[in-house]
C-alpha cells in the first residue's frame, strides 16, 4: 500500500498530489507535462518535494513534517526512468546485474528468462552507445527487475517498444505484481495499456490528482474523460466466461446480460476483463432489432457529461457494470437522455478490444 | 636624456639601487638598474638586450660576454666581497682560524657548487682548507646565495657559506667564522662598460670613493680604482 | 595593501596587462589546439600533443633560454619580426606576455579539450540537419557547450601568467616598467636579505589578484551551469 | 521520391536496404532493433553506410560508387530524434528557430500556429532542462518542422505523447505532407499510427526490407504480419461516404458492398480510409444470418499464411479492398480454407477503429 | 642520449621517481577537491578555491619559500612530523615530491573538476536508486565516468612534477642523488658558461619522458572514450 501526500512547486506548475495505491498495479495517467514523472520522482526520493508524506506499507518514505527521509538507496525501488539512463561505462550485463550487486544479491534466478523476455541475450556483452532506442528501454526496464525491488516504479517503460514485446512484457508485469506481491507504479498515456494493466489508475491534470481509484471506476467516469481526451474514453467491464461457442464466439456473462466475443482464447469459468471504447456503444430507447443482436445490454443512464465540443459523454450502469458512450449533444437532445432514464447498450462483440482483454488473475508464463 | 641601464646580478640591488638614486640626484640622469642572475643577464646582452652597463658577480660570465661582443669594451672590478660562514643567530665570532668540521654542524647551505659564484668560491675555500671531502656529503645547494642564506636564516641548515654583504643583511643570522681570503679565487664584480658614452660617468661613480663607500657601508669589500 | 608605492601598483598594473594579454591572446589558438587534439586524426598528433606540453615539463628557464635564442634582436626570427613588422618581443611586455601565454598554454588546451570532449555530438549532428555549417555549428553549439572548460582555461592561464616567472626572467630579463611583472619583482625583493616584508606585500596582491579572477570566473560559470540545468536540479 | 539503397554493416546486424518512397507519408515499421534508426540516419547523412546510392528527387544525397557524399547541412531535412537532442544552452524559442535561423529565414509564418498545436506556447523561455519528456519531443518536433525542410524525418515522434496531442498532431503532418508537398519519412512500431498517417509502408526486419509497398497493400499482406505482430496485422480500406443515417450510422461505400459505421462524422461524398483488424473479421461459408447483418462483405480467400502458432491470416479480396483474417488453424481446416475460395466476410461496423479513420485529402485545421 | 653518465641516469631515476610519486600521492587529495569544489556547499569555497590555485599564481620561490618555513627540522610543523611519524621532508626527495605536488595540485584539481561536472548526475541518481550508497554511486559511477579528468590532470601534475624548479630548489636544495630533478641539473648547466651541451642533452631526455607519458595517456584515453562510445561513432 503506497501512500503519496505532496505538495512542490516548479516554476511553471505547482504539484499537489495525494493518492492511495492498494496492492497490484498503480496507473499514472495523464497528458504530457501533468507531472506523472515528478510523482514518480517524488516516489522514488529523487525529486523531495518541499512538504508532504510519502508510506509504502508501514515505512516512511517521508515525512516533511517529522523531517524524515529515506534515501534513494534505502527505498529498494526499481526504476524505470523515462530516458533509459543506462551507465554507458558498463556493459549490458553489468547494467542489468548492478542492483542485485548493490544489494549483495547474486544473479537473480530470473536473470535468463528476463533476457529472452525483453530479446536482450545477444546484447549483454556490448555497451550501450550503440544500442537502438527500443534496446535501451528494454535493457532499463530488465535493470529495474533485477534489482529485486520492493516496488517496482515505470515510467512510460513501453514507449519505445513494438506491440509483439509489450504483449509480452505486459502479463510478466502482472506476474510481477501479483504472484510476487511486489506493487507497481506505472505512468502512461496509453489508456488501452492502463486499462490493460491498471488495478487502480489515478489521473493527473496539471498538477491536481483528477481522479483515483480502481481502474473500472475511473475509466467509467465520464468526468474524467475529457482530461484523458475523449477520443480515449472507454469504460472496463468485468465478465466470466460460459461457453465458447462452436463458430468460434465466446460467451461471457457481464451484469445485465451476456456478450458475444470472437477470438477469445478464455476457457470457460475465466475471469476476464473487457474494453469498450465509448465510441462503440450506441444508445438506443427500445430494444433495437435489425442490428447486431448479440451485444445488447439493458442499462440505466447513470452519469452524463455534456463536454465543450459537439459531443457528450453518457455513463450506463447496470449492477456493477458501467460503460461510457459517448453521443453528439443532438443525440443527447433527441433521445432526452438523463440519470435515471433506462434505455439499451449497442455494443458489437469486437469493439471489446484485443488489447483490452485482460486475465484476473490468471498466472501463464508470458 | 635616457636612462641608464644596468644589468646587475640580482645580489647587488640594495647596494645599487641606492648607488642609482644618488646618481639621478647628483647626474640628472635616471638609472634602471635590471637584476637577474648573473648568467641570465650575460645571454641576454649577447641576445641584444639594450644595456649599457653590466656588473657580473664574477669573472666567468664577464669573460663570457666579453668573448660574445663584437667590439672591444672596458672592464673594471668595482667591489669585492669575502666568503664568510653563518649559522642561525644569536651565535657566532668572527675568527679566521676556528674553521673545523665541527663548526658547520650536519648541514651546509651554499650556492650551487658547480654554478653559482659563491657556491664555486665555497667549493674551493673548502678544498684549500682540506675539508671539501669531509664536508661534501653534508652540503645543500641553492640556486642563489640568497636560497643558502634562506636555508640558515630558516634553521632548515645548520650553517651556510655566503657573502659577507649578504650576511650584513639578514638580521636571523650571524657570522661563525670567515674564510681566508686566499682560500679560493679573489671575489670581484666586474664591471663591463658596454655603452661608454652613456653609462662612463655612472661608472666612474661607482668606482669613486664616494661610490666604493657606498659599497663598503652594504658589507662589500671596496677595490683600488683601476684595479681588475 | 596601503603600502603600496608608486612603483609597485605600476607592477601591479603591469602584471595585470600582461596576464591579460597573454591569456586573451592565446585562447583562440587554445581553442583551436584543443579542437586539433580532441577531433583532428593527422599524422604528428602525438608531437602537437607533447609540443604543447612542453613548457609545463622543461625547466621554465630553459623555455625562456628558448624564446631568446629564436626572438633576441640578434636571432634571424627576432630581426625579421623586428624588420617586417616593427615587432619586438624581447625585452619587452610584449615578449612578457609571449612567455606567459605559452607557459600557460598547455593548461588552457587540457581544459578546452576536457570540455569539448564531454559535448555530445548528437548535439552538433542534430545542428547540422537544421543547416547550420561547420562555423556556425561551432560558434551556435559546440562553444557555447566549451564555456565551462574555456572559462575554467582562462582561470588557470590567468593565474599562471601572473605567476610566471622563470621564462619572464630569462626572456625579458627584469626590466622596471616594462618587464618587471609581480613575481620577478617579489624575486627581486627576496634576492635581498630582509627585504622579505616588501615580498610578502606584493605577494599579498598577487593572491588578492587571483582571488578576484577566481571569485568572477565561479560567478560565470555557476550561472553557466544554471543557465545549461541540472537533470535533477530540484532534488 | 526518395530512393534508398544501401548497405552497412554494424558488428551485430549487416543492413541492406533498399526501397523507393513516392510522394506522401513514408512510414518506416520494424521491431525494436531492427534498423529503422539507421536507415533514417542514412537518408539524414548522420551514418554513412560503406556502400549504396541515396537520391531525394533530383538530388543524389549519396552515391558510393561516385564518391557522392552531401553532408547533411546541405540536405534540407528535419529530423525529429527518437532522443529529441534539445540544445541545452538555449531556450525553447531559441531551439524552436534554430533552423530558420541558420537557414536565414525569418521567424516561419506557421511559428504560433505550431506553438499552440505542440502546446508548448507556455514553454518558450524556458530551457530544456526542466522540461518533462513529452515537452522535450514536442518541442523537438516545431523545431524539425520550423526548418522549413524539404523532407520531414521522424523516428517515433509520438512515442511520448498522449493520445490527444497525437490525434492533433497526426493531421498536421498530414496536411504539410500533402498540402505543402513535403514527404515524410516516419517511423514508428505503431501498426496504427502507421496505417493512420502511411502512404507507403516499408517494413524492416533484421536489417531488410521485408516488404515494401502502399500501405494498404503492406498491412493487408498475410506474409507481412508475422514480422509486426500477428495481434496488430489488420487491412486498410478504401470507402466513400455514402449516406449519413437518422441513427448515426454512416454508410460507406467500400468494393464489395456497404458498410455501416457508427460515430463517424464524415460528410456524403468523402472518400475514407478504414482500418479493419483481422482479429476483428470472422469467416464464413455462407452468408451469416442472425449476427450482425450490416457488415458482411463477399469475398474471394487471395492469400493463406499459416503461422507457426494456432492461428493462421486469411487474406480476403473482393476487386481492389483487401481484408486480413485471423482464423485458427482448426478454424481453416474446418472450413476448407484455400486460395479461390469464395466467401463472406463477417465484420462489425464498429470494428473499424477509430484511429484508422483518416479522411484521404482532408485539409482541416487540426 | 648515449651520453648520458651514471650521474645523469640517477637524475633522471629520481625525477621519475619524484614526478611519479607526487602525482599519485596528490591524486587522492584532488580528487577530493575537486569534489568538494565542484559538489560541495559550504562557506569558504571561494577560499578553498583560491588556495588551491596560488601554486600556480605566486612565483615559485616564494611557494617553496613558504614550504621550507612550515616544514623545516626546527619549524613547528616540521619537527612534528618529524617526531611523530619520522617523516623528514626538507632536503629529501619526499619534499622535492612535496612540491612538486603542491606545484601541479590546482592543474590536476581543475582537469578532474571539469570531468566531474560534465557527469550527468541522473546516472548517479539512477545507481542510488538501484541501491548504491554513497561510496558505491563513487566507486561504480563517478569514479570511471571521471577517468577522461583524472587521466588529464595526471598527465598535466606529471608534466609539471617533472618541469618543477624553483619552489623545489628553494625548499629542498639540489643534493646529487636525493634532490637534484632534471630541472635542477638543467639549470646547474645553464649558470656555467659554455655547458648548454650538457643542459641540452638533459633537456632532451625531459622531452622524451614525457612524451612517452603523453602518449601512454593518450591511449589510455582512447580506450576510455571508445567504451563510452559516442553517439554517431559510425559516422
Ligand atoms: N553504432 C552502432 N554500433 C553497433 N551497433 C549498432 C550501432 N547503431 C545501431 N546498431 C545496432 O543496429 C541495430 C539497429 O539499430 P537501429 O537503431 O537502427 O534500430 P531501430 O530499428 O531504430 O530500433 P528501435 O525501435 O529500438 O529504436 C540494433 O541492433 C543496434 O544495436
Ligand atoms: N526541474 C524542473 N524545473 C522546472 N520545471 C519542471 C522541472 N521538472 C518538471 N517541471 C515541469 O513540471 C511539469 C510536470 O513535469 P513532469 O516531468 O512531471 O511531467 P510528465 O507528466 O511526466 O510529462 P511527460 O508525459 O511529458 O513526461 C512540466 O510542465 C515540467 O516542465
Ligand atoms: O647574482 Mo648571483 O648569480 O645570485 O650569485
Ligand atoms: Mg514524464
Ligand atoms: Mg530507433
Amino acid at each position: 500500500m503506497l501512500n503519496v501526500d505532496i505538495r512542490h512547486d516548479f516554476p511553471a506548475i505547482r504539484l499537489n498530489i495525494r493518492f492511495e495505491a492498494p496492492e497490484g498495479i498503480t496507473v499514472l495517467l495523464g497528458r504530457s507535462g501533468s507531472g506523472k514523472t515528478s510523482v514518480i520522482n517524488a516516489v522514488a526520493g529523487i525529486l523531495r518535494p518541499r512538504e508532504g508524506k510519502i508510506s509504502l506499507g508501514e515505512r516512511v518514505l517521508q515525512d516533511s513534517a517529522r523531517g524524515a527521509w529515506l534515501p534513494p538507496r534505502e527505498r529498494n525501488l526499481g526504476y524505470v526512468f523515462q530516458e533509459s539512463r543506462l551507465f554507458p561505462h558498463l556493459s549490458v550485463r553489468d547494467n542489468l546485474l548492478y542492483g542485485a550487486r548493490r544489494r549483495g544479491l547474486g544473479i537473480p534466478a530470473e536473470f535468463q528468462e528476463l533476457l529472452q523476455l525483453l530479446d536482450i541475450a545477444q546484447l549483454v556483452d556490448r555497451r550501450p552507445a550503440g544500442l537502438s532506442g527500443g534496446e535501451r528501454q528494454r535493457v532499463a526496464i530488465g535493470r529495474a527487475m533485477l534489482a529485486q525491488p520492493r516496488m517496482l516504479l515505470m515510467d512510460e517503460p513501453m514507449a519505445a517498444l513494438d506491440e509483439a514485446r509489450k504483449a509480452e512484457l505486459l502479463p510478466y508485469i502482472e506476474r510481477l505484481s501479483k504472484g510476487r506481491n511486489v506493487p507497481v507504479l506505472y505512468v502512461t498515456h496509453n489508456i488501452a495499456e492502463a486499462a490493460r494493466l491498471a488495478d487502480t489508475i489515478v489521473v493527473i491534470d496539471g498538477g491536481q490528482v483528477a481522479a483515483s481509484g480502481p481502474a473500472g471506476d475511473i475509466l467509467a467516469d465520464p468526468e474524467v474523460a475529457p482530461v484523458l481526451g475523449v477520443r480515449a474514453a472507454g469504460a472496463i467491464v468485468q465478465g466470466r466466461v460460459v461457453q465458447v461457442h462452436g463458430d468460434g464466439l465466446t460467451e461471457v456473462a457481464v451484469d445485465g446480460g451476456r456478450l458475444y466475443l470472437p477470438g477469445c482464447d478464455a476457457a470457460p469459468g475465466e475471469s476476464i476483463r473487457l474494453r469498450v471504447e465509448a465510441q462503440d456503444v450506441m444508445i438506443a430507447l427500445e430494444r433495437p432489432v435489425g442490428v447486431s443482436a448479440l451485444n445488447i445490454l439493458p442499462v440505466t443512464v447513470s452519469a452524463v457529461k455534456s463536454g465543450q465540443g459537439p459531443g457528450s459523454l453518457i455513463q450506463l450502469a447496470n449492477g456493477g457494470m458501467r460503460l461510457l458512450a459517448r453521443v453528439t449533444k443532438r443525440s443527447e437532445a433527441a433521445l432526452g437522455l438523463r440519470v435515471g432514464l433506462p434505455c439499451y447498450a449497442v455494443l458489437k462483440s469486437v469493439s471489446v478490444a484485443r488489447e483490452g482483454l485482460h486475465r484476473v488473475g490468471g498466472d501463464r508464463p508470458g | 636624456a635616457e636612462p641608464i641601464r644596468v644589468f646587475a646580478a640580482a645580489s647587488l640591488r640594495d647596494v645599487l639601487d641606492e648607488a642609482a638614486h644618488r646618481w639621478a640626484a647628483r647626474a640628472g640622469t635616471e638609472v634602471v638598474p635590471v637584476y637577474a642572475g648573473s648568467g641570465t643577464l650575460a645571454r641576454q646582452i649577447a641576445a641584444g638586450a639594450p644595456a649599457d652597463l653590466f656588473i657580473s658577480a664574477n669573472t666567468a660570465w664577464s669573460d663570457w660576454v666579453l668573448g660574445k661582443l663584437n667590439k672591444p669594451a672596458p672592464v673594471r672590478s668595482i667591489a669585492g666581497n669575502r666568503l664568510v660562514i653563518v649559522v642561525l643567530a644569536p651565535g657566532g665570532n668572527t675568527g679566521e682560524e676556528s674553521i673545523t668540521p665541527a663548526l658547520f654542524g650536519p648541514r651546509i647551505a651554499m650556492g650551487l657548487v658547480e654554478a653559482v659564484p659563491a657556491g664555486i668560491y665555497g667549493k674551493q675555500a673548502l678544498e684549500a682548507l682540506g675539508l671539501w671531502q669531509e664536508l661534501a656529503p653534508r652540503v645543500v645547494q641553492a640556486d642563489n646565495v640568497r636560497g643558502a642564506l634562506a636555508f640558515v636564516a630558516a634553521g632548515a641548515a645548520s650553517s651556510g657559506i655566503v657573502y659577507q654583504s649578504d650576511a650584513a643583511a639578514e638580521s636571523r643570522v650571524a657570522v661563525a667564522a670567515r674564510f681566508p681570503e686566499t682560500s679560493h679565487e679573489r671575489i670581484v664584480y666586474p664591471a663591463v662598460l658596454l655603452e661608454p658614452d652613456r653609462a662612463g660617468p655612472f661608472l666612474e661613480f661607482l668606482s669613486s670613493s664616494e661610490g666604493q663607500a657606498l659599497f663598503a657601508s652594504f658589507g662589500f669589500l671596496p677595490v683600488q680604482a683601476g684595479s681588475g | 595593501m596601503s603600502g603600496l608605492g608608486a612603483e609597485e601598483w605600476q607592477v601591479v598594473w603591469l602584471s595585470l596587462k600582461i596576464a591579460g594579454v597573454a591569456t586573451l591572446f592565446s585562447l583562440p589558438l587554445a581553442i583551436l589546439t584543443a579542437f586539433a587534439l580532441a577531433r583532428g586524426r593527422f599524422r604528428g598528433k602525438a608531437l602537437l600533443n607533447a609540443i604543447v606540453h612542453l613548457p609545463l615539463v622543461l625547466p621554465p628557464v630553459v623555455t625562456g633560454y628558448a624564446l631568446l635564442l629564436l626572438f633576441a634582436p640578434n636571432a634571424p626570427l627576432g630581426a625579421f619580426l623586428q624588420d617586417q613588422f616593427g615587432l619586438t618581443l624581447a625585452f619587452r611586455w610584449t615578449g612578457a606576455a609571449l612567455a606567459a601565454g605559452i607557459m600557460a598554454f598547455p593548461l588552457m588546451v587540457r581544459a578546452i579539450r576536457l570540455s569539448l570532449e564531454a559535448i555530445d555530438p548528437g548535439l552538433e549532428v542534430a545542428a547540422e540537419t537544421l543547416g547550420a555549417g561547420r562555423g556556425a555549428v561551432f560558434a551556435t553549439i559546440t562553444l557555447p557547450l566549451m564555456l565551462p572548460g574555456i572559462l575554467a582555461g582562462l582561470v588557470l592561464a590567468f593565474a599562471k601568467a601572473l605567476g610566471e616567472f622563470g621564462a619572464t626572467i630569462t626572456f625579458v630579463s627584469n626590466i622596471p616598467g616594462e618587464t618587471r611583472t609581480l613575481p620577478i619583482a617579489i624575486y627581486s625583493y627576496l634576492q635581498v636579505p630582509g627585504q622579505e616584508a616588501a615580498a610578502l606585500e606584493l605577494a599579498y596582491v598577487a593572491v588578492a589578484i587571483s582571488l578576484a579572477a577566481i571569485l568572477l570566473s565561479e560567478w560565470i560559470s555557476a550561472r553557466v551551469a544554471r543557465r545549461l540545468g541540472g537533470q535533477d536540479a530540484e532534488r
